[in-house]
């Protein structure tokens, strides 16, 4: 009697399933495109999605991270749509930077912050590329109270550690210390450790942390906009050369006003519009037109 | 006698229902297998690219003592004796606390202890290592500041994270190790007119002592895999550590923080895949050596 | 005589002040996490869900996400090692091919769960093309649970007493009905707690999943009790973040102000979910364990 | 002996990877007795018991021949659960399955198929009385057979046995976990039953073999020393060995 009615309960089931999966399969042609790459870009990308929904009801954007050395990977082997990255894909070795177009989609601050009880608030160049070169080890020589520097470094190969050295090392290398890979964990480290230094990506800072200034320049979005604050990259989204239309369609609303005007801005990066120089993969700086 | 041969030859349901049974688990475990030696397989394949490719040398990544894989410096030194350091001193941290909640649970408390118990360690289990870090971070490293000196990052506050996560699962398994000692040789033993302490410590321990082995094995690999709770208190830097209290890198939070950062198929990429490889390789050799030395003694 | 007495008052004393110790830390922490998470937990805060910049986000998709993976994943781990372990203690004969087997699974444990996740998104996310999804990621944490599971499982069939396995072959039962019929519901207890530590493990695992379920969450409609369509909840091929991976994600990347308030507060939500979560195993195992022996 | 024999044991050895434990025996059980099997322990007795219904399969290595109705059960076309299930075996210790009295009794029935519940009723009151049990247990057949008292579960676990309505029942020290007044009652059992069963005993108590055999076989060192009716066994052995392990002198 048991197994008959597990009999029926099983007919029942796998009926009931056939049914649904006839269903599924009568409803519209779904397009996917999945997004894999840079974790700082991830919840910017992410928050686009539900207003491209709106647009395009039939392409299902997924937002993954990953880091960006995965983003640039995958989407150059072809197994994803987009990879995002906060570096150019010339700068990466191992990338075949001319199979992939490159979508700049916010522009973001870097900047230098240590533990709020510290007192500091100003460095100069020197002083910051001192820090991280382990030439200077006490806060007292950059005229800060008798405390030992904990140096935070960013993950090696990451975009940030990477501009961080091109604009402030230039060229020299920098101490063995601490490596963190997220600016979450960088700030709760920083918030929790007397004389600690790091970077993070604007976006992120609150007032767990202090911001530096930097030569007495204050990292405000409309200093970057103007270079006179210096330490900003892009953050960028690579399709390969002949991506799906889907894939194309989305990277075109991220570049859209309606992304670039609110949600970049409630994320507190930059408008990629609102900037007056342009910086290659090299680092040349031009001077654009127009701007705010 | 034909109608007897009938009768006892030939399938039944019994027999048929055997073969299904053997059937069926046969094709479980070759499904593991087959996933495990994947794996496996997949690990040296990705693991060995850094030397097959001549990027660098094996003898170079296993005595070398500088990590720069941006710039063609692949010593893993440093990790290896990071992570091996980091696990024994959490293995022999927990292995005194798990055996002694162990013993309290299952030969001196009263039976009802365990219901509370139990629940309590599935729960630690349970928690994602990220929250352990963080735990780490704001109780551990200002301890370890305080206790040490300098900035409370480094081996001592990882060990001791580690030994927060290793201590529910080896505790759970050093319970069951001794749950298995059948009561007659206590009772036995108690007859004899040993005290408690003699029975726990010259009947209870040596028969439930390949448990417990495994129970430490199965801790000290959890802890030799961990990585974003370490990666959090350690200190995160590739150099060789010279005290409990300087800041290193296992080699599992050197993997988790470089993997997403490096591009596939490229030096600094497959180096990462080598840490892998030597872990997988140490932590055979290291179960491989307890098992010898518990035949040895059991 | 009165050396050996103080001998064993000294070892009682001493074993049970150190289980006290252990039993104060792992109190204490639980007590920390719960006295510094609640306070955020509200119902809001359970049913709402998450916001990207802003505060006062919810965790009810990431709750739910983790329940269906941990559900899922305990579906395809648990017989699988059940059956392994089946075979491993009553079946297989001790020799060199059962040894190597168990201790390459045992290996297998100490493997860092980011390498299982890469494994994990190689294989099955892109060679077997299930994209970012639960079924991806229920894989992946099937391998992470493999060791400990099977181990646990054969341990508690080899304790379920010879004796009781000679009566029922001696009735002319095919060892494979006295295995699942008598051996089975008498292991069941130990089977269960080994599948009540994975389940925590699945739980709390968070860097297996990065690469595998994903770490983002589609708009999903719990209306739809659909299995096959995109966006049904039921769906075991729509990407899933976890609690935990929220919780590692709002961490690292989070950008909304009270990130520190979401991570502690979803702490304290994931604690108390698996809390219930083991006694609702442990009840229904006890319901089991008399349906199986009838 | 009138009847042909049960089961024939024909120069059967046994051993446990390479180590002999049982060599050349050859032994005719008679059908419808009691048979005793007596030896000191490791002379082998429990392994050839064992063998009668292949309860050493993938234990031990068995060579010779065992034969049943002319049939030899260890030839490879034999099923061996169709043996088992003519050829019933009995523990040293009571094994009652988690279950009620009922249930236990009939398990073997179940799981061959029968769902006729009027005959399971009929097996189950059949057993039982066969087993001595059923006057203490008839209103208590829904009770679990755990709450029983260990002769009790005992004497449940040879009416499961019979229930299934077997030819031989081996029973391996049946008595050697009970109490003397529960062992009276089994062996009480034991004589009733033999009218329709041919039972094969081992047992450790000499007393017991002389009680209720009317065969006994003595084993030594995997040997069998000697094979008797059990008066003339006892009384009058034809090998020393015999006599002097029945009167407790060893060596």
């Amino acid at each position: 009697m048991r197994n008959k009615f597990f009999l029926v309960l099983g007919v029942a089931l796998v009926a009931l399933l056939g049914l649904g999966a006839w269903q599924a399969h009568g409803t519209t042609k779904v397009t996917k495109v999945t997004n894999v790459g840079s974790t700082a870009l991830q919840p910017l990308v992410e928050a686009a999605v539900p207003g491209f929904l709106k647009h395009h009801p039939s392409i299902h954007v997924t937002v993954q991270g990953g880091g960006s050395g995965t983003g640039l990977s995958q989407v150059a082997a072809g197994a994803v749509d987009l990879g995002s990255a906060d570096v150019f894909a010339e700068q990466k070795a191992g990338i075949d930077a001319s199979k992939l177009t490159d979508h700049i989609v916010a522009v973001s601050g870097i900047v230098p912050v240590v533990n709020p009880k510290l007192g500091v608030t100003n460095l100069t160049s020197k002083q910051l590329r001192q820090i991280f070169t382990g030439e200077v080890t006490n806060w007292k020589q950059v005229g800060g109270p008798d405390e030992a520097i904990t140096v935070i470094n960013r993950a090696s190969g990451s975009g940030t550690r990477l501009a961080f050295e091109q604009l402030v090392l230039k060229g020299q290398s920098p101490i063995k210390a601490q490596e963190q890979d997220s600016n979450g964990t960088v700030k709760q480290i920083v918030a929790n450790t007397p004389g600690a230094i790091s970077y993070i990506a604007l976006p992120y800072l609150d007032k767990t942390v202090a911001a530096l200034k930097l030569n007495g320049v204050a990292a405000t979005k409309a200093n970057i906009t103007t270079n006179r604050w210096p330490l900003w990259s892009y953050e960028h989204v690579y399709t390969r050369k002949q991506a799906s239309p889907a894939a194309r369609a989305f990277v075109a609303y991220l570049q859209s006003p309606a992304v670039q005007r609110h949600l970049v801005e409630a994320a507190h990066y930059v408008s990629v519009d609102s900037m007056t120089v342009r910086r290659d993969a090299n680092n040349q700086l031009t001077r654009v037109k127009g701007g705010e | 006698m034909k109608n007897w041969s009938n009768r006892l030859t030939g399938p039944s349901p019994e027999s048929r229902c055997e073969a299904h049974g053997r059937w069926i688990t046969r094709l479980a475990l070759v499904v593991i297998a087959a996933l495990v030696l994947s794996i496996i397989g997949f690990l040296l394949c990705r693991g060995s690219r850094l030397f097959l490719t001549g990027e660098g040398t094996l003898s170079a990544f296993l005595l070398g003592t500088n990590w720069d894989p941006g710039h063609q410096a692949f010593g893993a030194a440093p990790m290896i004796v990071t992570s091996l350091f980091v696990t024994l001193l959490a293995g022999l941290l927990a292995l005194p606390l798990a055996l002694a909640v162990a013993l309290a649970t299952t030969e001196i408390l009263p039976r009802g202890a365990k219901r509370f118990l139990q629940p309590g360690i599935e729960l630690l289990v349970g928690i994602p290592s990220v929250v352990y870090g963080l735990v780490g971070l704001t109780i551990l490293v200002p301890l370890t500041r305080k206790l040490l000196g300098g900035t409370g990052f480094g081996l001592l506050t990882g060990a001791g994270v580690l030994f927060l996560m290793v201590m529910p699962t080896m505790t759970s398994m050093a319970i069951d190790a001794l749950e298995a000692v059948p009561n007659q040789l206590r009772r036995a033993s108690a007859g004899l007119g040993a005290t408690r302490w003699q029975t726990i410590h010259r009947v209870v321990l040596p028969t439930a002592r390949g448990g417990i082995l495994t129970a430490l094995i199965f801790g000290m690999a959890r802890a030799f895999g961990e990585a974003l709770a370490v990666q959090m208190v350690i200190g995160n830097a590739a150099v060789m550590p010279h005290g409990l209290g300087s800041s290193a890198a296992t080699l599992t939070s050197v993997l988790t923080t470089g993997m997403g950062n490096t591009i596939m198929n490229t030096p600094e990429n497959d180096a990462l895949w080598s840490l892998a490889l030597v872990l997988l390789l140490m932590s055979f050799l290291f179960n491989l050596a307890t098992r010898l030395v518990s035949r040895k003694k059991g | 005589m009165k050396k050996i007495e103080l001998q064993n008052r000294l070892a009682t004393i001493l074993i049970l002040s150190l289980a006290a110790l252990a039993a104060l830390i792992a109190g204490g922490l639980v007590g920390y996490l719960l006295a510094s998470g609640l306070p955020h937990v509200s119902w809001q805060f359970l049913t709402g869900s998450t916001k990207s910049f802003a505060s006062g986000g919810g965790i009810f998709d990431q709750l739910f996400n983790s329940f269906y993976l941990v559900v899922l994943t305990l579906l395809v781990a648990v017989p699988l090692a059940l059956l392994a372990a089946i075979y491993l203690s009553e079946y297989a004969k001790q020799g060199p091919v059962t040894t190597g087997l168990r201790l390459a699974i045992e290996v297998l444990s100490s493997l860092p769960s980011i390498v299982i996740g890469l494994f994990g998104y190689l294989i099955f996310v892109l060679q077997w093309r299930l994209d970012f999804s639960l079924l991806a990621g229920a894989m992946a944490l099937t391998i992470l649970n493999l060791p400990l599971l099977t181990r646990a499982c054969e341990d508690a069939l080899r304790q379920v007493p010879q004796l009781q396995r000679q009566a029922g072959l001696g009735l002319g039962m095919p060892k494979w009905r006295v295995t699942t019929k008598l051996v089975l519901p008498a292991a069941l207890p130990g089977i269960i707690t080994g599948a009540v530590l994975s389940a925590g493990r699945i739980f709390g695992e968070a860097a297996a999943l990065i690469y595998t379920a994903g770490q983002s969450t589609i708009a999903v409609d719990y209306a739809n009790w659909n299995p096959f369509a995109p966006t049904s909840f039921l769906n075991p091929l729509r990407p899933a973040e976890t609690l935990a991976v929220h919780i590692w994600k709002v961490n690292t990347e989070g950008l909304v102000p009270d990130a520190a308030a979401v991570s502690s507060g979803a702490a304290a939500v994931l604690i108390i979910t698996i809390l219930i979560f083991n006694l609702a195993a442990r009840g229904l195992g006890k319901l089991l364990a008399r349906w199986l022996s009838r | 002996m009138t009847q042909s024999p049960a089961i024939t044991v024909n120069q059967v050895a046994v051993a446990y990877d390479s180590k002999p434990v049982v060599s050349d025996v050859s032994l005719a059980f008679p059908a419808k007795q009691i048979t005793a099997l007596i030896g000191a322990s490791g002379s082998g007795k429990s392994t050839l018991l064992r063998c009668l219904n292949r309860m050493n399969d993938g234990v031990a290595t068995v060579s010779g021949e065992i034969t049943f109705h002319g049939v030899n059960i260890n030839a490879p076309q034999v099923n061996v659960y169709r043996v088992r299930q003519q050829i019933g075996m009995v523990f040293q210790q009571p094994t009652p399955f988690p279950l009620s009295i009922y249930e236990n009794v009939i398990y073997g029935l179940r799981l061959r198929g029968v769902k006729d519940r009027s005959l399971l009723d009929q097996r189950v009151e059949e057993s039982l009385k066969q087993a001595a049990l059923w006057e203490e247990v008839k209103d208590l057949l829904k009770a679990s057979a755990q709450a029983l008292s260990g002769g009790q579960q005992q004497r449940l676990c040879i009416a499961r046995t019979l229930a299934t309505r077997p030819e031989i029942i081996l029973l391996d020290e049946p008595t050697s976990a009970l109490d003397p007044l529960s062992t009276n009652q089994i062996e009480a059992t034991l004589s009733q039953l033999k009218k329709d069963y041919t039972i094969i005993i081992v047992t450790h108590n000499m007393q017991q073999a002389s009680r209720i055999s009317d065969w006994t076989a003595y084993f030594e060192q995997g040997k069998l020393v000697e094979f008797n009716q059990t008066a003339q066994l006892f009384i009058n052995p034809k090998e020393e060995r015999t006599a002097n392990y029945l009167s407790g002198k060893f060596g």
